[in-house]
């Protein structure tokens, strides 16, 4: 069965090949299906995997599949090799089971457009790239992956690419993750070369040999991945494509700007978290971006007015908690979070979906309000969802999950408030939302009632919101093959209760007062607003001068160097024409005074 | 004889000096002639007598007789005269004169250090001058028969004017798209 | 004179019978082809005669001239550019007017002068050729002289060619003061021997001569009437100043100073040095914006007689065949060039804006691609002889170590190119498919230029058998 | 013989195009295609039987030395399949983009092929000058016949750059002959017997730069690239794709300015270095400014080629083998967006940008295309570019690791600027309303052909770096034994010493 | 006196050139060629005396013939300018140039 385990890559980019080729002359309905079906034979493919690997584990619950070696020069031979153990079981069963849900969901959602199967086949090549991300058993089979996953967000946020808008928002994120891109590519460069193999498990086998704990090529190295990491995960600094990628289909941002593209970084931290041991000052900068990124996120989050964007936000912030937990080691936390909130944050970007779908893609949201009655299924789902995500205790997923980064971060009380504000900000923003969204009067006529195919989905995911976070004890030692278990600690679970609890009140005070009279946004709300002006800043920083400079470097100033010969050259040549008088005086005076010249030199030299 | 050689080299100098200030071509001509006899009498003081007796005869005969056929050809009068005043402003001189000066002070300095002093050279009359003539220069006489013949098609060609006659209808019309007004 | 001294030097009396041939014949009776067959038959004969003069080589005749391996191969470049000649005069002198044939007898003087430029060993015979050379010339270029340009372009010629003739002989006469001879041989025995000379007096006579050869070539700066004698000169003849004039003068460098070590005295060296060089930039940089297309030519002819002068520096083993080499495909190339200019004229009216030869190529594509072939080789592209040619150029140059001189040539050259493609653009540029204005080409010349062209690619691309001949005929020289 | 055959084929194809032109001008079109094809398909036979060609050696102008000396190995193998696999592109590229003189203009496209064949092929210096200098004339005519509107000063401009490039290759040829002389006392142009030439170091310096210096014109190396945009943005598909073949000034530096002057090129690589690392960012930035599509791709490879250039003078094995696949893959991506440039222009008429926009919504398979070439530009993992940029990085990092670094920066702004290309041209609104035909069979196949090439090298470049590692392992082999050989020998010539 | 021979060969060269560059009359400088010409005779004349040998003397009459072939050819032409310009300025012709 495990052997199958190439299946669960090539099935949705054989999907994707034959959608490219074919999908523009095939009908619809083959289109969806054949989008859909090979996620699910990946699902399937991961599931049966997932329990092979669960009943007879691999020895050393870790197994290597050597596709073929990508190419072999001077010490250098990547593999194309796939490489499964619980962390990654973890993330394809995660990734093509969400993705497949999506991938139904879509179906109903894309019925209208015009690029069909353009879209499903991106879809599929994103899965495709996304598990080979997960399961690369080479850095740089990773890093294909990386550039896959990059390329398709890139594509998927473009994809209405007739307004100029989405063409901008498409590019920004695929720069913004390239500049951590670049910096993962350095990383890989180093790691080459100091640990001589990119083959992970072999490359964290050796690094500890190699490298002493907190030696500079150690903390160089993690430094770089991290780099990378944030650009993925949109992380401070390197996070405000995020909120812009919104312009995608809410599919798109579903799957991939919020269960799994957005956390591969955490993925590659959590991958090489025993070189990330060996640094514990970048392991501290992990925490602290995660930290800060928790925070400035969720205020964002608050003053949005925008659906996406509130969700956008939210998952940056969540991501926030996730490289928390890695930054303090906890990465079975960060990878539980990852899961939990893929499903709930999944789920509320297709309730989201749903909505704006309804309301013929109309995004205020206040605009929007009293859904609840004739949106029941949006309404439930995208309740049950807000609750998980804001951890309504006891009974949701993301409380568990949440609880345990919250415990783990006990160790650094900044980060441990830090981690307890961002959750009574969660609660804040989001039931803020869920009131403006479907609470209240109502603004707008409902066009279009969501179909079954968006409809069972959402309630999938719905169920694994609540029920995916039991079991952390045993998700714990299945992925890390040993028997901790999660931390947890009465204080932490009922602080955080508390917060939740908090927020919720505020959330309801807040949409109170709003619902009476909609204040004038205060100089912080538009400065949260504008994400905290890092837009602002880079366009200060780093654009206007790019542009200015390629805009004074058209003319290519070497060439206008040549260009300068050339007129020099034209010049010389009008100057000397003129000594071509056509006087016969002058002629004869040139030859005399030629003879002088060479006379002196015979007289003289 | 070195007398005569200083005397007559002044005269050349003298007469050629003139010879360039001449506003009226004939006047020029004769000046010329002279400086052409002084330099006579200078060959004649090298010990050339046969050259100073050929400078005299075909240089400043025959040559300065074409000189004279042209001027009357070309029938210059009075007119010329002013013209050639009017080509020939004071300004003109002093870059030909600077530039002849430094070639000749160029030749005095390389001849003052490099040329032989040298006295009053015997003569050679001309029947060395014969022999030599024809027999090492023979090739060099039969080239400037050759020379001669040359100079004589190329100014018959030249000179060669186009006669009022019956030409063919063809070729008159030729010429004149060509050439335009007949001369 | 001894039956084997005239058969050495059977090639000139043949080409000086023809002159005389050819005037009796037009007393007797004016006939264009007759004449123009007279002078073809005679250099074609001459030309034959190589062979006999071949076998009496290498003999000194009468103390002016010597016929050897060198001069002969020069005597066959200048009597197969005779033939040339001829043949694209009569084509060109066809349509204009009566009085044609006289312009066979000058060419056959000046041929004549060129060859005892070539065989000269003698400073007399130098000045007598050149002077043969230039007095015909100036029947030749002022031959259409009902016409106001060639009768400027000769006026021109004639007073700044007397003019360099006189500082040539001002040159002779401080080198026979010093060494009492004019002898070549003895000169050369006299400045190699190592026995004391008036060195003082030597190389500014030297300097003199370089003067008066330095005009003839067209080298800077004595260079300045190049364009207006080519412009105003008719096309063939043009192409006979551009080859025979400055081929045979080129022949006397060789020789002369080859002979006497003189491009070796430091003096010299400058001065050429300074030639090379001024005439290398002057040449290219006049002819960039030039839009006379004759014009252009002449300056280019300047600059590639600036690129000769550097082998001609180098010397050594590869120079002097390295300048031979170049000037046979500098025969070639010029002639072919300045014939399709003659072949594209009519009654006496060329081709020579740039703008008249626009689209020319898809009008008469033959004639075309010849002259963008003549071009390409004066810009040394390869499968023609001018690559070959500078190839070899710099070869020598290189094997001479003179740097300067081949960066110069090299970065030159690259610069020339810029004025040959403007040409070759025109020609290709418009697809312009209307009825040709330009005349339809004849056989003859059209027979001329193929076989130039065939030449051209022969030399281009197998040479051995040109280097072979360039390498016996220059063995002699140093 | 075989070798031979490759030039006879294109020379006798070229005379039979401009002859069947005459009384058919679509059967030159099928016989440039059919020279081409025969061509590549010995090639594929050579490559799949595994090289065992016999060397052709005749003697050509015997008093130089000149050997008419042909003879192939991975490198020379690897470009002469990349050279006539675009030449065919290139013939199917012009299929309805020519309408012009067809004949001549094949005549001249199977020339260039001919030429660049004979540079891959040469192993006699002058033979490989004959052909380099050969290159340039059909091209010329290619740009200048049948490019855009400001065609004659692009056409001259470039012919230009390239030729002084070359006469400087050529008294550097010279002066290494004429020491070779000095040394041995035998006048020879061959390859194999000049290699090894004892040159002091300064001699050695300059004559490698002479080498440069040629082969950084064609390639373009930053600094001496302003031929290329404007050349480029003129010129007819066909040119882009043959005549502006960027890889020829690559392979001469593997090819002889490495083996020849190891030393020289070892003390210089600092320098050549810090070049390709300027261009890749000069270019790029360049590139992002441009408003014309084959302007921007010009720029584009200069940015690309400064990685080629980098990854040739770090010299160890990663960055040879980077070096040689990028070589190779960037012909093919930058190649397939000049297809696309080509088909669009003879579309629409234009090749600017501001005058597309929208396309994808008319022409999605072309659009696509073009797509997949721009990512293949940026480097996306999986296409073949970034095997061999990767490739260069790694080896360069061993070399100098601020050199990796800022190279590394580049992929970024090959990301602005590929991304840039594609917006502008295929997203955004369609505000000129075009309408026109997709990609028809023929240019489907020569896209297609390109994009299954960039995949295979993307995924499984093992075939290609097989090639070419007994190449590199000379080439590095060369190095250590001359570098060796530097420290052992005394610093007397060795002439002296012996005596 | 040889020196002195050639100094004053030198200095009618030298007043010869003048003519030429400074009159605008093709027909002074004509004469003006001859000058210069006769300067280089003289020059040869010195010479040959030096050494005592005829070859100066025979060198002196090849330049006479030359200088009447010179001017035969040379009038001719300035005739046809004449007939073409109607001037004899050289400053007129110049209509080649550039």
């Amino acid at each position: 069965m495990l052997f199958l385990l190439w299946l669960v890559p090539a099935a949705p980019f054989f999907g994707a090949v034959l959608l490219l080729l074919f999908g523009s002359r095939w009908p619809r309905k083959l289109v969806a299906l054949v989008g859909a079906a090979s996620i699910a034979v990946a699902a399937a493919a991961a599931g049966g995997i997932a329990a092979r690997f669960l009943i007879a584990p691999p020895p050393g619950h870790a197994l290597t599949l050597h596709l073929w070696t990508w190419f072999s020069t001077g010490g250098f031979h990547p593999e194309v090799a796939l490489y499964l153990d619980p962390l990654s079981l973890v993330m394809i069963l995660v990734v093509t089971f969400v993705a497949f849900l999506i991938h139904v969901y879509s179906i109903g959602f894309m019925a209208g457009d015009a690029g069909y199967s353009r879209f499903f086949a991106y879809m599929n090549l994103f899965v495709g790239s996304m598990v080979t991300l997960v399961l690369a058993g080479d850095l740089l089979l990773l890093y294909l992956g990386w550039e896959g996953v990059g390329l398709c967000s890139y594509l998927l946020i473009g994809f209405w690419y007739r307004d100029p808008a989405n063409g901008r928002a498409a590019r920004k994120a695929f720069i913004l993750t390239r500049v951590g891109d670049t910096a993962f590519t350095i990383g890989i460069l180093l790691l080459f070369h100091a640990l001589g193999t990119l083959e992970i498990p072999q490359m964290l086998a050796r690094a500890p040999a190699v490298w002493a704990p907190g030696s500079g090529f150690a903390m160089a190295a993690a430094a770089l991945l991290l780099g990378g990491a944030v650009g993925k995960s949109a992380q401070l600094p390197l996070q405000t494509w995020l909120p812009d990628a919104m312009a995608g289909p809410t599919p798109v941002s579903a799957l991939i700007h919020a269960a799994t593209m957005v956390t591969a970084g955490v993925y590659l931290i959590a991958r090489m978290h025993l070189l990330f041991a060996l640094a514990p000052k970048v392991q501290m900068a992990v925490a602290i971006v995660g930290a800060a990124t928790l925070l400035l996120a969720g205020c964002s989050a608050f003053v949005q007015t925008d659906i996406k964007r509130v969700l956008a936000y939210s998952t940056m912030s969540q991501i926030g908690y996730m490289f928390l937990a890695l930054g303090v080691g906890a990465w079975p936390a960060a990878i539980f979070h990852f899961m939990t909130h893929a499903f709930f944050k999944a789920l509320l970007f297709l309730g989201a979906g749903m909505v704006i779908h309804a309301l013929r893609g109309e995004h205020d949201i206040f605009r929007m309000g009293g859904l609840r009655p004739v949106l029941p299924s949006a309404y439930w789902t995208f309740l049950i969802a807000g609750c998980s995500l804001a951890g309504l205790p006891i009974v949701t997923a993301g409380f568990y999950s949440k609880d345990w980064i919250i415990a783990s971060a006990a160790g650094n009380t900044a980060l441990w408030v830090a981690a307890l504000v961002g959750a009574l900000l969660t609660s804040l923003y989001i039931y803020r939302l869920i009131f403006l969204v479907f609470f209240g009067p109502r603004h707008m006529p409902v066009a279009v009632k969501p179909g079954l195919a968006m409809v069972i989905p959402a309630w999938v995911l719905a169920v694994l919101s609540i029920g995916g976070g039991f079991g952390r004890a045993h998700f714990a030692a299945l992925v890390t093959q040993a028997a901790v278990g999660a931390e947890s600690s009465a204080l932490t679970s009922g602080l955080a209760s508390l917060a939740f609890l908090a927020g919720l009140v505020l959330a309801w005070a807040w949409w109170k007062r709003a619902a009476v009279a909609r204040p004038a946004p205060t100089f912080v709300e538009r400065f949260w607003y504008a994400g905290w002006g890092f837009d602002w800043l880079y366009d200060r920083l780093f654009v206007r001068p790019a542009m200015s400079a390629a805009a004074i470097g058209r003319g290519d100033f070497i060439d206008g160097f040549y260009r300068g010969i050339a007129r020099w050259f034209g010049a010389a040549s009008r100057a000397l024409s003129r000594t071509e008088s056509g006087n016969l005086r002058w002629y004869a005076a040139a030859i005399a005074a030629g003879t002088a010249l060479f006379l002196a030199i015979a007289v003289f030299l | 004889m070195l007398i005569a050689f200083y005397i007559a080299g002044g005269v050349a100098v003298a007469a050629t000096i003139l010879m360039l200030l001449q506003l009226n071509a004939v006047h020029a001509l004769l000046c010329l002639v002279v400086s052409l006899l002084a330099l006579a009498i200078v060959f004649y003081t090298l010990g050339a007598p046969f050259a100073a007796v050929l400078e005299g005869i075909v240089y400043a005969g025959a040559i300065m007789v074409l000189f004279i056929f042209v001027m009357m050809l070309l029938n210059l009068g009075r007119a010329a005269v002013r013209t050639e005043k009017l080509w020939q402003p004071r300004g003109a001189w002093i870059g030909p004169v600077i530039l002849a000066l430094v070639l000749d002070g160029e030749f005095v300095y390389l001849l003052d250090r490099g040329a032989p002093a040298g006295h009053a050279p015997p003569p050679i009359g001309p029947i060395p001058v014969g022999i030599s003539l024809f027999t090492t220069y023979l090739t060099g006489v039969e080239l400037v028969s050759m020379l001669l013949l040359g100079a004589i098609v190329a100014a018959y060609r030249l000179g060669w004017r186009r006669r009022e006659r019956a030409a063919p209808e063809a070729e008159l019309e030729c010429v004149e798209e060509v050439w335009g007004v007949p001369q | 004179m001894s039956g084997a001294n005239a058969l050495a030097i059977l090639p000139l009396l043949i080409v000086a019978g023809a002159a005389v041939v050819a005037m009796v014949a037009i007393a007797i009776h004016r006939s264009h082809i007759v004449t123009a067959g007279i002078a073809l038959a005679g250099c074609a004969v001459a030309f034959g005669c190589i062979w006999i003069a071949a076998k009496q080589a290498p003999r000194q005749v009468a103390s002016l001239l010597v016929i050897d391996a060198y001069a002969l191969f020069y005597f066959g470049l200048i009597l197969a550019a005779g033939i040339a000649f001829v043949v694209l005069a009569y084509d060109y002198l066809r349509t204009c007017e009566s009085g044609r044939d006289e312009m066979y007898i000058l060419m056959l003087v000046a041929t004549l002068g060129a060859m005892v430029l070539a065989a000269g060993n003698h400073w007399v015979s130098l000045f007598l050729g050149l002077e043969l050379l230039s007095v015909s010339l100036y029947g030749m270029i002022a031959y259409l002289h009902t016409r106001p340009l060639p009768i400027e372009a000769g006026i021109k010629y004639l007073v700044l060619a007397s003019v360099s003739v006189a500082f040539l002989l001002f040159g002779i006469a401080l080198l026979y003061t010093a060494l009492g001879t004019m002898d070549l041989p003895r000169t050369a025995a006299l400045l190699n021997s190592g026995a004391p000379y008036d060195r003082a007096l030597v190389v500014p006579g030297l300097a003199l001569v370089i003067t008066g050869l330095g005009f003839k070539l067209g080298v800077a700066p004595f260079h300045l009437w190049t364009p207006d004698i080519y412009q105003g000169a008719p096309a063939p003849v043009a192409g006979y100043i551009a080859t025979v004039s400055k081929g045979a003068i080129f022949a006397v460098l060789l020789r002369y100073f080859y002979a006497t070590g003189a491009h070796g005295f430091t003096p010299i060296f400058v001065v050429f040095f300074i030639i090379s060089l001024s005439s290398m930039i002057a040449g290219n940089v006049l002819a960039l914006l030039q839009r006379n297309v004759k014009r252009m030519l002449a300056y280019s002819s300047i600059a590639h007689l600036g690129y000769m002068l550097v082998a001609f520096l180098a010397g050594g083993a590869l120079g002097p065949a390295a300048v031979t080499f170049y000037l046979a495909a500098y025969f070639v190339t010029m002639l072919g060039a300045l014939g399709v200019i003659s072949a594209l004229s009519t009654r006496g009216q060329e081709l020579e804006i740039l703008d008249d030869y626009r689209g020319l190529f898809w009008r008469r594509p033959a004639i075309a691609a010849v002259f963008t072939a003549m071009l390409f080789s004066l810009a040394g592209i390869p499968l023609t002889a001018g690559f070959i040619g500078k190839f070899y150029l710099i070869a020598a140059g290189a094997s001479g170590a003179l740097w300067t001189l081949v960066i110069a040539l090299v970065v030159m050259s690259g610069i020339g190119l810029f004025y040959y493609l403007r040409v070759v653009i025109a020609m290709f540029s418009g697809a312009n498919m209307s009825r040709a204005s330009e005349p339809r080409i004849q056989i003859a010349p059209g027979a001329v230029l193929a076989v130039l062209m065939v030449l051209l690619f022969w030399l281009g691309v197998l040479p051995q058998a040109l280097l072979r001949l360039v390498r016996a005929a220059v063995a002699g020289l140093v | 013989m075989m070798l031979a055959c490759l030039l006879i084929i294109l020379g006798a194809g070229a005379l039979a195009a401009m002859v069947a032109a005459r009384w058919r001008p679509a059967a030159c079109r099928s016989i440039a295609l059919a020279a081409v094809l025969a061509d590549l398909g010995i090639m594929l036979g050579i490559w799949v039987r595994g090289g065992g060609t016999r060397a052709v050696d005749l003697a050509w102008i015997g008093q130089f030395g000149i050997h008419f000396r042909l003879e192939i190995d991975g490198l020379s193998l690897l470009l002469l399949l990349l050279t006539f696999l675009l030449g065919a592109i290139a013939v199917l590229a012009s299929w309805r983009e020519i309408t012009r003189s067809v004949g001549f203009f094949h005549c001249n496209l199977l020339l260039t092929l001919a030429g660049i064949a004979g540079v891959f092929l040469a192993r006699d210096l002058f033979l490989f000058y004959f052909a380099w200098e050969l290159m340039l004339v059909p091209t010329y005519f290619l740009i200048a016949v049948w490019g855009q509107q400001k065609r004659g000063p692009a056409a001259v401009k470039y012919f230009l750059f390239t030729q002084i490039g070359g006469l400087l290759m050529l008294v550097a040829i010279l002066s290494l002959y004429f020491i070779h002389h000095r040394e041995t006392g035998v006048y020879t142009f061959s390859y194999p017997e000049l290699l090894g030439t004892a040159l002091a170091p300064a001699t050695e310096m300059w004559i490698m730069l002479g080498f440069f210096i040629g082969f950084a014109v064609k390639l373009p190396a930053l600094g001496l690239h302003s031929w290329l945009p404007d050349a480029q943005m003129e010129a007819p598909t066909a040119a882009n794709l043959t005549g502006l073949m960027l890889e020829v000034g690559a392979y001469g530096m593997l090819r002889f300015l490495l083996p020849l002057f190891p030393r020289a090129a070892r003390s210089f690589a600092p320098v050549a270095m810090a070049v390709g690392v300027a261009g890749i960012l000069y270019g790029a930035m360049l590139a992002f400014s441009q408003n014309d599509f084959k302007r921007l791709l010009a720029y584009g490879s200069v940015s690309h080629l400064g990685f080629v250039l980098l990854g040739i003078f770090v010299k160890n094995n990663l960055a040879l083998q980077g070096a040689l696949v990028l070589m190779i893959a960037q012909g093919l991506s930058v190649g397939g967006l000049f297809v696309v440039a080509g088909v669009l222009r003879e579309r629409i008429e234009t090749s600017d940008l501001a005058r597309m926009g929208g396309l994808w919504t008319t022409v999605p398979r072309l659009s696509g295309s073009g797509l997949l070439f721009a990512l293949a530009l940026l480097g996306l993992p999986g296409l073949g570019d970034f095997v061999g940029e990767f490739l260069v990085l790694l080896g360069t990092w061993q070399r100098s690791i601020p050199a990796a670094v800022f190279a590394a920066l580049g992929g970024i702004a090959a990301a602005i600027y590929a991304l840039r290309l594609v917006q502008a041209a295929f997203h955004g609104p369609n505000e000129y309303n075009w309408r026109f035909a997709d990609l028809v069979p023929r240019e489907g196949l020569a896209v297609g052909a390109m994009v299954a090439i960039l995949l295979w090298l993307g995924l499984y470049p093992q075939p290609v770096i097989a090639t070419f590692q007994p190449v590199a392992r000379a080439l590095q082999n060369m190095q250590t034994a001359a570098l060796s050989g530097l420290q052992a020998k005394p610093p007397v010539p060795p002439r002296f010493a012996r005596r | 006196m040889i020196r002195d021979a050639l100094a004053l060969a030198a200095i009618l060269f030298g007043l010869g050139l003048v003519g030429v560059l400074v009159r605008r009359n093709i027909l002074f400088v004509l004469m003006s060629v001859e000058v210069m010409l006769s300067g280089a005779a003289l020059a040869f004349i010195a010479a040959g005396a030096r050494w005592g040998q005829p070859d100066g003397q025979v060198v002196f009459l090849f330049i006479l013939a030359m200088a009447a072939a010179e001017v035969s050819v040379g009038l001719a032409l300035l005739l046809a300018l004449y007939h073409q310009y109607n001037t004899l300025d050289t400053n007129v012709a110049s209509r080649m140039k550039g």
